[in-house]
């Protein structure tokens, strides 16, 4: 297996899902062993947005059945913050860097691929849509017209890869899919979370600061999967899939849904070298069955 | 006894295997020990993610299923490596779990994590300030310390208190004054500072109790280290969720605590941090 | 407790979700046993269409974390074999019967609605719109526009309640869940399944029969939780709520939420009785806490 | 032995607890037994929904989560009340809960379900043909029944072939030739039947096996009753998700089934049949 994804030529087809780790944070508790050991095949960094974000209050995350809801509210800081004190670092990493951003409006998603689009330190970029546009209300990756209006803001920006991060909160994943690859993206990526919620216990009021939340983990597999085959029946472009992976047998059902990338989230949360294992066990399982490869 | 604020103990990446050698319960608390022997010695006050490494799942709501956080309640073993304990109190699936386990069984470990407790300032007079299971860390801290320590520590009936046997020289209080003083475990500590002489307070227990340990102390200017909780998913910096508000905004517990200094908490601190027993 | 739901008396807010529990099939399992100790404060029949259907091929189930995975395919004897063999045994049972139908166009709806409107056996119809309208090629449920015609051509019809089975499929079901209540839905309900996928271990073929499959289960309630409370916020009629209840604590959160009443699916797979189970611990737990009833 | 087709032993309504009181191993196989001292003599060919009380999941891919259906393999205790016992292969992660299970431990159980098998034509020959873990049926079917039987018994290897010893009289087949003949069940089938006599045949084993016993006896006009697997949500009807092919149209094995007559099978019904291994 020697994914081609987006022309990165990357070691494995096996990265993180942005927001589910933090390699800063992560190489003050673990040392140099992290940059040794280092888990993906390129790193997705946390969504960044314009201005500098606190993130939603605390209680953040939920305990599901085989699975997690977390209402962390896109905590970063800021365009500014990010490349004055973390893409430096993020540079380091032995792998390439995928920066993820958000806007809430068009011309905010511009200002962070134009500023990215100038960085040799970013191999590519990845949209998450999945929040209003603040000046239509619409949930930009809901919305195929969004998507289009979006993209054709943004790709004359740049000519690094950009992945589109659909959400699965949409009546029609595909068609938001398609309109991303007829407006020039590189790829789409799926699943983010999908929307959720539980209750403080004995009472009417939300758990999570945020009220609603994110549902991610292997109880969201299945749902993934069905997004993926659909998005594949719909695009010619590369697909990063996502949405409970936890083993090589997760993600080569994946890849052969047409997957070119399998990233991985909230297992990395009950191990952190959990890429390394899913990569070694898709190699262990590829060895075994014939795979054609995708995309 | 070299910890020094700012520094940690870094962990092995990735999550290894810890055999378990010995259950044993203390009243309402378990503690586990098991051989670490390629895991570096924890600093007193980091912590551990544990969980089942058959069995993590299944129990009441089809949970657990992220791993759950513990402080290291003591080390030992050093003629043959490391051994590290842990002390666990079922309060949910994931506890439940683990309190099930024997002997011969198996924990998935990652850490040692966060930040510990920092030196006491010399000469002062060090005040080790405990309520339920959060005596774990004042124990190894107890252990490694080369002064000595006035230990006070407040449980919910007798059941819990025999926990108090998990420290030397602890004076108890309990809610329902079946061991000990009939009160609070913050009226012995303000009786204790009254009475006079330089001190420094580490505290670990329920946040209601951590706010009046930090109130206290903030009155009459007496240092004071808290070890705190949250609700975590990582313990690593990974997900962002085990924020609490502290002087620095919005900090994540897993990497700049689980230990605070009193002086950059504040009442709001407790009212959300904490497993959400109280919150 | 004593839920008023459509004006139907219940006994408790428990009831079965459809297509999880065949009485008549139990009965020939379990005896008389299962008329003397019936789980459900109402009994809801498997969707009915006008034709009769086999259902999907095999294989129809696929277990996942803390859930399930189905496609059944809407197996039934059709109109006429229903109302000859399954409603006279039906109307036997100790409990009021709620019909569950589907049509393919309006005008089925329109026939499935007209015809039961006329057995007082029957004391209300939930309509399942989880299906793409053959004319327009929409899924009813997905569309609050489809839902509005829809009703305004079986509203008519009958004074039974109807209540409206939302898809949780869709970009905004609260606006769904509008446009039936003011076309003159009696109620709404939700969850039906979330579409899902799996491959035949180590293949890229489906492994279900029907190719992808609905999720059901512990795995979808925090989302079913996030889909109510929206639609609680939209609507003033009467909600029944389902999705992956298991216990009295599980109903008790989507009472908190806003349900009337809540169905108990998969977990009758589990235990026949889970019902009565789900409504004993209700009782214990409302004793417990002040709760007001919702609705 | 009593059983006739069209009727069945009715389940008590509802999951009840049974509680261990033995766990032995035949090579490959592991036999649970214990008390269902509420629960009717189920009719041979029936079969039970089976969990464990505790810790249902958590295991292989966060599961198990259903129950999981196993025919009855015998029963005793008339003394004590009825005891229930099953025959467990351990081949995914229901099954490997269920084996790590002993004496003392509880399974959660619904019925017994379905329909069994139908007595044997007076007169009759009674040939019982087993292939793997599929022998559970035919042992209880043994026990029952009050006139001689040929026991032909298929399995992988020696290992798999000690499960032999739970029915008397055995002829059996393996894969390997380890143990009894190397080769097939259904060639030992074959013989016998063309020993000739009237015989009427009892089968339970993997689908190819099961589809290769009813064309072999279609084509002799011999009786066969075949004893199926399908995944099974629920075991009582209520899930439509266990149907399989029959001259019927698409039937559910576990309210119809398990037991088929040969005549109402067709290749078609094997393809589809079983737990998913072969289809
Ligand atoms: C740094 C640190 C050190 C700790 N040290 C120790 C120690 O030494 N010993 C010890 O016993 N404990 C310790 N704890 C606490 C321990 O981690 C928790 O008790 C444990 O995580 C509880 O898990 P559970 O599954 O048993 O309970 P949970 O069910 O997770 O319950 C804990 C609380 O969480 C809430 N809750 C309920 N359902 C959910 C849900 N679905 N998702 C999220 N929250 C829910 C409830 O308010 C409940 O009371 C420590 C915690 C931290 C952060
Ligand atoms: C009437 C009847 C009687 C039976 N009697 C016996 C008996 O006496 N003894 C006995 O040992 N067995 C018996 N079985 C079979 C037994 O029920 C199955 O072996 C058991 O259900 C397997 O569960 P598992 O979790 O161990 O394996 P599963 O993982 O469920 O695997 C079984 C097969 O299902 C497929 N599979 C894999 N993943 C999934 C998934 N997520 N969802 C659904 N299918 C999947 C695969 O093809 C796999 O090989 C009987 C079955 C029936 C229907
Ligand atoms: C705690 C947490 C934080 C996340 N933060 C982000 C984020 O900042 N940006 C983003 O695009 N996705 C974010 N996600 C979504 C993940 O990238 C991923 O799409 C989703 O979790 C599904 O994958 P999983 O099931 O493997 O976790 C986050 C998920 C989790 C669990
Ligand atoms: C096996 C199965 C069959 C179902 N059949 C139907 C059906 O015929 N009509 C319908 O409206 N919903 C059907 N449903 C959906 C349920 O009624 C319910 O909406 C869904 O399963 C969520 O509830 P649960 O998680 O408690 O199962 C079916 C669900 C399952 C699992
Ligand atoms: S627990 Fe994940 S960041 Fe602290
Ligand atoms: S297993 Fe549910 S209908 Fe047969």
């Amino acid at each position: 297996m020697n994914p081609s994804f987006c022309g990165l030529g990357l070691a494995h087809p096996v990265i993180n899902a942005s927001g589910t780790f933090d390699a800063i944070a992560a190489h003050r508790v673990f040392g140099d062993a992290l940059y040794e050991h280092f888990p993906f095949a390129a790193f997705v960094s946390k969504t960044v947005t314009v201005e500098p974000r606190q993130g939603n209050p605390p209680p953040r995350l939920w305990e599901l059945p085989a699975g997690l809801m977390n209402s962390i509210g896109l905590p970063n800081k800021g365009l500014e913050g990010y490349l004055a004190s973390d893409l430096p670092v993020l540079a380091e990493l032995p792998v390439p860097l995928i920066v993820n951003v958000m806007g809430f409006t068009r011309e905010q998603v511009a200002t962070l691929v134009g500023a990215f689009a100038a960085r040799e330190e970013v191999a590519a970029l990845e949209l998450n849509v999945s929040c209003p546009n603040v000046e239509t209300g619409l949930i930009m990756g809901a919305d195929p017209d969004e998507v289009s209006r979006l993209m054709n803001v943004v790709r004359p920006l740049t000519e690094k890869p950009l992945i589109v991060k659909l959400t699965p909160n949409a009546t029609d994943p595909a068609a938001v899919a398609h309109a991303a690859q007829e407006a020039g993206a590189d790829a789409v990526s799926l699943i983010n979370t999908i929307r959720g919620m539980a209750l403080r216990p004995g009472t009417d009021q939300p758990w999570l600061g945020g009220g609603t939340g994110g549902v991610s983990g292997p109880a969201v597999r299945a749902i993934a999967l069905a997004q993926l085959v659909a998005v594949r029946g719909a695009v010619g472009i590369d697909i990063v899939a996502m949405g409970g992976v936890a083993s090589g047998t997760d993600a080569l059902e994946f890849l052969h849904a047409g997957a070119g990338l399998v990233a991985v989230g909230t297992e990395n949360f009950r191990d952190p070298s959990a890429g390394s294992r899913v990569s070694a066990e898709l190699d262990r399982l590829a060895s075994r069955t014939p795979f054609s490869g995708a995309g | 006894m070299t910890a020094v604020r700012g520094e940690r103990v870094q962990a092995p990446f990735g999550v290894r295997a810890l055999r378990l050698t010995r259950r044993e319960e203390y009243g309402a608390y378990v503690v586990l020990s098991g051989g670490d022997p390629d895991g570096p010695r924890p600093d007193p006050g980091q912590f551990y993610m544990l969980r089942s490494s058959e069995r993590w799942g299944g129990g009441a709501g089809e949970r657990p299923f992220l791993p759950r956080a513990f402080s290291v309640l003591r080390t030992g073993g050093d003629g043959e490596g490391l051994e590290l304990q842990f002390l666990l109190e079922a309060v949910g699936p994931g506890t439940e779990r683990l309190c099930e386990l024997d002997a011969g069984e198996e924990l998935s470990v990652l850490g040692p994590l966060g930040r510990g407790f920092a030196a006491p300032r010399p000469g002062h007079r060090v005040l080790l300030v405990g309520g339920g299971v959060g005596i774990a860390p004042l124990a190894i801290w107890q252990d490694r310390l080369d002064t000595g320590t006035t230990v006070l520590l407040g449980f919910r009936d007798a059941h819990h208190a025999a926990g108090a046997a998990l420290l030397s020289g602890a004076v108890v209080a309990t809610d329902d004054g079946s061991v000990g003083d009939h009160g609070l475990v913050t009226d012995l500590l303000e009786s204790e500072l009254d009475a006079g002489g330089e001190a420094e307070v580490y505290a670990c227990g329920p946040p209601p109790m951590l706010e009046v340990v930090r109130a206290v102390c903030a009155e009459r200017s007496v240092p004071a280290q808290l070890a705190l909780e949250a609700g975590m998913a990582c313990g690593f910096g990974g997900c962002f969720g085990c924020v609490v508000p502290s002087a620095r905004g919005l900090i994540r517990l897993c990497l700049e605590g689980p230990v605070l200094d009193g002086a950059e908490c504040s009442s709001e601190t407790f009212a959300v941090a904490g497993m959400g027993h109280s919150g």
